[in-house]
């Protein structure tokens, strides 16, 4: 019987909940989720293939746009990658930079997803609220690197930016004004009745299952796992940082909402410890132009999770092989286990949950015709797909649009 | 679950109502950037010998730099080609003799294609 | 009869009705933006949108049942504007009304509702079937409690028209406090039946993208906006034509007082969109007959009681 | 805890096959050498099983030349990563699917398939990742010798030129 009142549901690829393009077929038994099909891959850029035809100053800035959000993370990873390969070391400085504009990123990154999970249960307020104290974490990153997401702050050898006294206390003055609304976050997640309906129980996903599937980052974390790079496998100067690894027991989307807002603060006290302790010195060692062959593998924590760069290299200036495993893509596999049996209502949530990054997945398109890049204007766009059509054998322009009917 | 009354936001959302608004009306309104933030690139030829370290760093191929003397008597002449340029700015960065320099503009829009090419 | 003819159509009739509607839909954005810290949209954004949707192509789509796809938004807007007649707006009296003109208004407004369905289900989408279900499922959860907390008052002012039930409470302002619990019930329960935030679940953007109006465009839309729009104006007079009757006798200063009343209400309605999250379809029927049905039936005996007591 | 040359001893003893084939890059990274598909496929249900590596992070594709390599990185609990590697020659490309014991490889292993050709045995059907579906078979783009030059967008094909010379004063 219930076989025949299925319905099946294309989420995406264009869809209100879903900001980047993804496609999950869902089938409904009702408005219960009894299967579900995880369609990625509309955002793939070629990226790594792109990595082999440049020289690894070039690949900082490719690398960078892999994602809007977490795009320090990526170049950090990058760049320790090389450096390791390299066999020089960043001056403490140029560690502690990056370890602060990874925090700020962090707070970008998770203010944000505040926002989006909110906007995706109908909590309108909260989610411009969110927004709101964003722009301020904005309008730092743009003041330390001079953009508000690609921040440019990484190079191989240290980084290209200092940040000096008057900065350090625009830093400390936003992060006193962010705590006190962080806190106030904190305290509506934990109280509100009605975001504790939409999230709580919603999207299980148990520490067991975590590991199996890979999740990754805030995922797991809620899951009750301890699993943070910064702590497990320490880079920059995460080893010298005193901080706890935040974990919830929820297993559910309300405990990924409270470790993000939890990691907030955390990352809050990181900053102002990288503040304080800051060295002086210089910001960038000498790296050489040709890096000597060797493979290695490098890990971060970003926002999302754990980002693992591989890269090979062949002693000349490019790369042999460079592969990204963004966090978005360790945390999709999950995705079909957590919103199995839910209602379609919580599918964006859920979905929204792990913070995904669909162009983190795909990764970056440089399969142009040649060097340059073509900009097509419409008339050509027209011609062009008349020409696509013709060629399979159907001809457009003979096509009689009927005339256009009136309705009223 | 936690059972208490709905609209915890209230009392903050109230307090916003007669607060000066976050967002500004933005043609009218007044935009703030930061003071290093990276804008359209500035070209001083003097000190310029034609190494090429910018565009074999540019990610994008977007910077131009030639010689339109002869050797000995050099004419450079840069052109930036604006719908490509990305505004990481590692060409400031890699240039040996301190030649480009960014600016604060960023409003480089325009009607025409042909305007995207600029020299600097 | 010319006269009531423009009573009907200009004042304080169909136009009053959209003008303000267009007026309320403003107030509500701009409310709702102040609240969240934005500086919200210009006075004519309404209509400037509406002008827009009005110019727009329309599409109907290839499988929809051409003429219920275009009727129903126009039945959507007149039922609205039919129930609007029989609510006091200018003076103390509605334009018409006659014993029993409570329930014709409750089922007048019943209709919209059974149009955006009809409408959901008519597009042959599959959000907008969702949709269409939800709207339904949604309506079978606030509908009772809605109408059981509109006809208690009545039960004291021993009245089944508005215009009467008006002219009691104001003349016994004070048996207003017994029907509180009632307001309260009408208020979240009219938010449901306005579909916004928390009870948007039928066109909740984020799951179903708008749900029953998902393949309508141009006019079509423009004019289910605008009923939209109404019956949020519809909603507000009708609550505080029954539970806030206060009256001055004098046309113009009532009139005064009713924009001040509706505004009121709509204030109300305006900040419980914005502090709440969206509630699912079934946590909302469950909220409906857990809390606001028992409430209203309270109501209803307690008023029985009333009015047994008082020998009214 | 176990330390990284505490891990390559007790495998170097249980597997002949892998003396002198693991060696530790740095602390937290053991890297193999190259192995065959019946090594690789010995070793692995040992490492998952008594070893804790029952986390797959992820699955690098390379392109060694005849071969393609395939560099798994598992992780313990400890967030030890080793990297077991395992080759199969470009001619006859199948390695078999991990997609059952270890779910997170599933869409890693579909990106073997569209980007580099090979054949995963035991993968279950499911939509192309990350190549569209339209996309014309018999091209890998992360092998060496795909160059995207000679691929034509418009009519999805792929036209080396035929002349050696001209392929070498190509794009590198």
């Amino acid at each position: 019987m219930s076989e025949y009142n299925r319905v099946v549901i294309p989420i995406g690829p264009q869809h209100p909940s879903l900001k980047e393009p993804g496609c999950f077929t869902v089938t409904l038994d009702g408005e219960k989720i009894v299967d579900v099909v995880v369609g990625i891959g509309y955002n793939h850029r070629g990226l790594e293939k792109a990595c082999e035809s440049r020289n690894y100053i070039q690949i900082i800035y490719l690398l960078e746009r892999i994602c809007g959000i977490c795009s320090h993370t990526h170049t950090t990873a990058f760049c320790q990658g090389v450096e390791e390969l390299a066999g020089i070391s960043i001056p403490r400085r140029a560690a502690y930079i990056r370890v602060i504009v990874a925090e700020i990123e962090r707070l970008h990154s998770h203010l944000l997803w505040l926002g989006v999970a909110a906007h995706e249960i109908g909590f309108d307020t909260m989610f411009m609220y969110a927004w709101r104290d964003r722009e301020a974490v904005l309008d730092i990153l743009a003041a330390v690197g001079g953009n508000r997401v690609n921040y440019g702050i990484n190079t191989i050898g240290g980084v290209r930016r200092d940040i000096d006294d008057s900065l350090r206390q625009d830093i400390l003055k936003m992060t006193d004004a962010l705590q006190e609304q962080v806190k106030y976050y904190q305290e509506l997640a934990l109280t509100e009745t009605t975001l504790a309906a939409r999230l709580a129980g919603i999207g299980k996903l148990s520490g067991e299952d975590a590991l199996k599937y890979g999740a990754v980052g805030p995922v797991i974390r809620a899951s009750g796992i301890d699993f943070d790079i910064r702590a497990v496998d320490p880079y920059a100067v995460y080893a010298e940082i005193p901080f706890k690894v935040i974990t919830d027991t929820h297993a559910d989307v309300f405990g990924r909402t409270v470790v993000r807002i939890l990691e907030l603060l955390e990352s809050i006290e990181i900053i102002r410890f990288c503040i304080k302790n800051m060295p002086d010195g210089d910001i960038v060692t000498k790296a050489p132009r040709r890096i000597p062959a060797g493979e290695v593998i490098s890990r971060t924590e970003a926002p999302r999770g754990e980002d693992i760069h591989y890269i090979r290299s062949n002693g000349t200036e490019r790369p042999d092989r460079v592969r990204v495993r963004a966090p978005s893509e360790a945390n999709w596999h999950a995705m079909r286990h957590m919103l199995l049996g839910q209602y379609l209502a919580d599918a964006p949530i859920t979905i929204a949950a792990i913070d995904p990054c669909f162009s983190c997945t795909d990764r970056a398109i440089v399969i142009n015709s040649g060097r340059e890049t073509e900009l097509m204007d419409w008339p050509r766009l027209r011609q062009y797909s008349i020409d696509w059509y013709k060629k399979r054998g159907i001809d457009v322009a003979s096509i009689k649009i009927p005339e256009r009917r009136m309705y009223f | 679950m936690i059972k208490s009354a709905p609209g915890k936001i209230t009392n903050m959302a109230v307090k916003h109502f007669f607060k000066k608004p976050a967002t500004i009306s933005y043609p009218k309104g007044e935009m703030h950037i930061a003071g290093n933030y990276r804008g359209k690139l500035t070209y001083d030829p003097t000190n310029c010998n034609g190494c090429g370290m910018c565009m074999r760093y540019c990610p994008s191929n977007a910077i131009t730099v030639i010689n339109e003397g002869t050797k000995e008597e050099r004419k450079m002449k840069a052109s930036l080609k604006i719908a490509q340029c990305i505004f990481c700015c590692q060409c400031v960065d890699s240039c040996p003799r301190k030649c480009l320099y960014y600016t604060q503009n960023i409003d480089l829009s325009s009607l025409n294609k042909d305007e995207l090419v600029v020299q600097l | 009869m010319i006269l009531g003819l423009l009573k009907i159509i200009v004042f304080p009739g169909f136009m009053f009705l959209t003008v303000y509607g267009l007026l309320f839909e403003y107030l509500d954005r701009k409310v709702h933006a102040r609240l969240q810290n934005r500086i919200g949209p210009p006075w004519y954004q309404p209509l400037a949108d509406f002008l827009k949707l009005i110019g727009k192509e329309t599409i109907i789509p290839a499988d929809a049942n051409k003429t219920i796809f275009q009727i129903l938004p126009v039945v959507s807007l007149a039922a609205v504007a039919a129930a609007f007649v029989y609510v006091p707006v200018f003076g103390k009296a509605s334009i018409a009304s006659f014993q029993g003109d409570l329930i014709v208004v409750l089922y007048f407004l019943s209709i919209p509702t059974m149009c955006l369905f009809l409408a959901g289900w008519y597009s042959r989408s599959v959000y907008s079937t969702l949709g269409s279900v939800r709207t339904l499922t949604q309506m079978f959860a606030y509908e009772v409690p809605l109408f059981m907390a509109l006809l208690a008052p009545a039960l004291i002012a021993k009245t089944w028209s508005v215009t009467g039930m008006t002219a009691f409470y104001a003349e016994h302002p004070l048996y207003i406090l017994i029907n509180i619990p009632a307001f309260i019930v009408a208020l979240i329960a009219g938010q449901g039946k306005l579909e916004r935030v928390p009870f948007d679940t039928p066109e909740a953007e984020t799951e179903i993208v708008a749900g029953p109006l998902v393949e309508y465009s141009g006019r079509l839309l423009a004019l289910f906006r605008i009923a939209v729009d109404c019956e949020l104006v519809m909603v507000a007079s009708l609550v505080s034509a029954i539970f806030l009757p206060f009256m001055t006798g004098h046309a113009i200063l009532d009139f005064i007082l009713y924009l001040v009343k509706t505004v009121a209400v709509l204030l109300f309605l305006a900040l419980m969109r914005s502090v709440m999250a969206r509630l699912r379809v079934e946590q909302m029927v469950h909220f409906c007959w857990k809390y606001l049905t028992p409430i209203a039936i309270l109501q209803i005996i307690v008023n029985l009681l009333v009015r047994g007591g008082l020998g009214l | 805890m176990q330390t990284e040359e505490a891990i390559i001893h007790k495998l170097a003893e249980k597997f002949s096959i892998l003396k002198d084939k693991l060696y530790v890059q740095r602390s937290k990274r053991i890297i193999s050498e190259f192995l065959t598909r019946e090594e690789f496929e010995q070793v692995l249900p040992y490492l998952r099983d008594k070893m804790g590596f029952y986390r797959a992070s992820h699955v690098v594709g390379t392109d060694e030349g005849e071969d393609l390599g395939f560099i798994y990185l598992l992780t313990n609990d400890e967030g030890i990563i080793l990297a077991l590697k395992e080759k199969a020659p470009k001619s006859d490309p199948k390695i078999s699917s991990l997609s059952g014991d270890y779910p997170s490889l599933e869409f890693h292993e579909r990106e073997l398939v569209s980007l580099f050709g090979a054949e995963v045995e035991g993968l279950p059907a499911g939509p192309s990742y990350p190549l569209p579906d339209g996309w014309p078979e018999g091209n890998y783009p992360l092998r060496k010798e795909w160059n995207p030059e000679y691929f034509d967008q418009n009519t999805m094909t792929y036209n080396p030129p035929i002349d050696d010379k001209e392929k070498e004063g190509g794009k590198k």
